[in-house]
């Protein structure tokens, strides 16, 4: 039988390795996986290359994550938060590498990674320093910039709803990321709002097939970014 | 004369209204953060125009009342949104398809510089202490159909933002093709900036000297 | 007001252009627009480049559109219908051109075309002769075939349900080629058998946002091409 | 001795099963059109296995008693199927993201030949008069992490199909890496074919004859 649910963050998070790839879900706060950030502080794998849209806020969650010391490079559209002063210090004191990727860029790096593709090209930021030392290539008289796939060796993904072949469904915008993530990753890992049986989600309405899940965690209420950072927590 | 001090020339809302204006019916608009994002309420009696934003969303409506609303459902900027009817979800893959592909009619954005040749810097100063960030700028830059600028004609310290050649790092070459100021509109295309129309109570004299290009006066 | 309706498939497809390229959506008879296609052998265009993964059926659909001489190239993965003799007598005659794409690649075009994106790599017919003049090149110690996206002038989609914003619906397996074809057409032109108001698709539940869409023509009891062929229906 | 005469040897339903038995729990697996599809039918007690259709359909079940079903719920065939409790739909291009990204654990086809290096043939004798059509077949082997092939050992006209270079145009390169015939099953490693198992009532020497390249003995 395929049972892809675990009971805690904690096991979901357990061989993530030093040294490794992880993307991470979330544009802003929206669909950030936070539970499971915290679990692999807690867990405490150095060296990490992270892949996010952003770069986190106060610190909390992937800024948590950042400040942990956990992360060697961050892959990324966005870095900048106002009031967020992790990644700034970081950045500015040398102690992580930044790779600064157009948005519409990284998503499809993420999607030609997950999709088998090792490269395409894209008109994205032809004539601008992001070109620069990439191969420029003109087709119908226009210039492309050849971008490459991006794979990883795990995702952390949340969403609303899942079931345990990994069928994911997710919330508003908090789908952004995560479904190109999780065929991106050699291990996605799921935290899930509500976790339902087999054959509940409608095979119309399923986002992410869970062909390209490999575990999933039932967080019921998951902490919001914005509550921690309007209380100031800090983590751990 | 300092700018900020904008007794004359047009408001913020003003220069948003003037572009929504400019939005044809059944227009897909994406609006950058900023002054951009005012345009969204000026859209004329009897058009319907769906705006696209970049993080998963075509239909966004307004922000939510006393910031109630769902924390995950946001607009580029990050900010709380509502779903008109006839909205849809998307992934980020999925949007840049919209974005990248063509798919977008009109592109608002906010600017740091504009040249005459249509360049467009909004992303960096290229100041080595600052922290690089770029979003979908230059996705949106290099896709969608038509890109139109909403910018305060100079900086707070009154430097202009139309001029030759952009001196900060391009968000994308020979992109924008109308710029709408607290001054002016102004077009660009094979001979640069050309006036289209003037704020109220500004002169073409007093624009063509806060801009640092060649700027062509409205045709007799 | 936005409004996409149209009331006749008729006046759906009266502006299709002899030489113009026409994406067909459609695996086998799910989610082929038999009635699009119908209104356009009665339109008679000639000349058209079409693509869709098989060559039709019987003498309905698209495969009386090929009889009707107006198709002079088709782009297609398999053109192998058991009982059909319309698309070999034409190949075998010299009549009509065949560009012959591995279905994973096609899929890949249609959907490069639609995102911008002129060429990309994919290891997909290597050393087969269907790599035959195109560029070969070597990522990772693997070797890729470069594609070219794929765009159209028109693509005809039959989708279950739509609003007037062209936001669609599927049903089941028809989902197949509509949703990349709808994104990679200047004009697309829906079927769908039935027309709902503004709001009633939930939008987490959206395949084709609207933006991607033309025209709609409701179209409330499609025919069905193997109950088309089982009666030997020849059309018109 | 005619193959056709399948006295001896395993039947169609006996290759489905053999294969079907090394499909371990959990495995995401999509069957060619032919004795392939006959796989599903022998999923060995106790294990899950989601069956991927490129059409679009993950969690494809048995075709409908009676021919009833949804003329628009097919499989790759053409044939009307059902969908299983956790099945989802999707488009084309996402269905091939799940085959050429790696996501289809293993994948068993039909064969016209395979050689002794796993150069799989099975869209086209290459023959001119012929309509060439290769479906989701190049991609399928380009994609998926294991390629096995169900095919009778021999041709109806007694030709062997495993040879040492195959004469038909290929569909993979070095993709196979296992054969079940009517006669044995064959492994296709650096050292070319290896005898794995033979059918009942198969001896080494027969199949040794019927193969058109070195096929290496059962290990003492």
């Amino acid at each position: 039988m395929i049972d892809k649910e675990l009971p805690t963050v904690a096991e979901a998070v357990a061989d993530i390795f030093d040294g490794a790839t992880v993307m991470i879900g979330g544009f802003g706060e929206a669909g950030s996986p936070i539970e499971l950030i915290h679990a692999l502080i807690d867990q405490g794998a150095s060296g990490l290359t992270v892949v996010n849209n952003n770069a986190g806020s106060g610190e909390v969650g992937l800024a948590a994550l950042l400040k942990s010391g956990g992360v060697s490079k961050l892959i990324c559209s966005y870095p900048r938060t106002a009031g967020s002063r992790v990644f700034p210090d970081l950045y500015r004191s040398g102690r992580i590498e930044l790779e600064l990727v157009p948005q519409g860029t990284l998503s499809e790096r993420i999607r030609a990674g997950g999709a088998g593709i090792p490269a395409f090209f894209t008109p994205t930021a032809v004539g601008t320093p992001l070109q620069d030392g990439k191969e420029i290539r003109t087709f119908d008289g226009r210039d492309y910039v050849m971008e490459h796939g991006l794979t990883a060796d795990f995702a952390l993904v949340k969403c609303s709803r899942a079931d345990r072949h990994g069928n994911l469904v997710y919330n508003k915008t908090a789908r952004n990321f995560g479904p190109v993530m999780a065929t991106a990753a050699a291990t996605t890992i799921v935290q899930a709002s509500e976790i339902v049986d087999i054959g509940a989600l409608d095979p119309e309405v399923v986002v992410t097939p869970g062909i390209f899940v490999s575990r999933v965690v039932g967080v019921a209420k998951p902490a919001l970014e914005s509550e921690l950072v309007a209380r100031e927590v800090s983590y751990p | 004369m300092s700018v900020d001090d904008n007794a004359v020339g047009w408001s913020r809302d003003d220069m948003a209204k003037r572009a929504a204006f400019d939005i044809p019916d059944g227009a897909y608009v994406n609006l950058g953060i900023g002054i951009p994002e005012l345009v969204a309420k000026h859209v004329p009696e009897g058009r319907e125009v769906v705006y696209h934003t970049e993080n998963g969303l075509l239909g966004m409506g307004p922000s939510p009342v006393d910031d109630e609303g769902d924390p995950e459902l946001i607009n580029a900027g990050k900010r709380r949104v509502t779903a008109v009817p006839g909205a849809s979800y998307f992934h980020h893959a999925d949007s840049f398809v919209m974005i990248r592909g063509g798919h977008i009619d009109i592109c608002v954005l906010g600017a740091m510089q504009v040249s005459e040749h249509g360049d467009l810097a909004n992303w960096s100063t290229g100041s080595p202490d600052s922290i690089p960030a770029v979003g979908g700028a230059m996705d949106l830059v290099a896709g969608a159909n038509t890109i139109r600028v909403i910018t305060q004609h100079c900086t707070r310290d009154g430097q202009p933002k139309l001029v030759e050649a952009c001196s900060y790092p391009l968000t994308g070459a020979a992109v924008v093709k109308r710029v709408y100021t607290d001054l002016a509109v102004v077009d660009i295309g094979a001979n640069g900036f050309q006036l289209v129309e003037l704020a109220p109570g500004i002169d073409f004299e007093h624009v063509r000297d806060l801009t640092a290009a060649e700027l062509r006066p409205l045709p007799n």
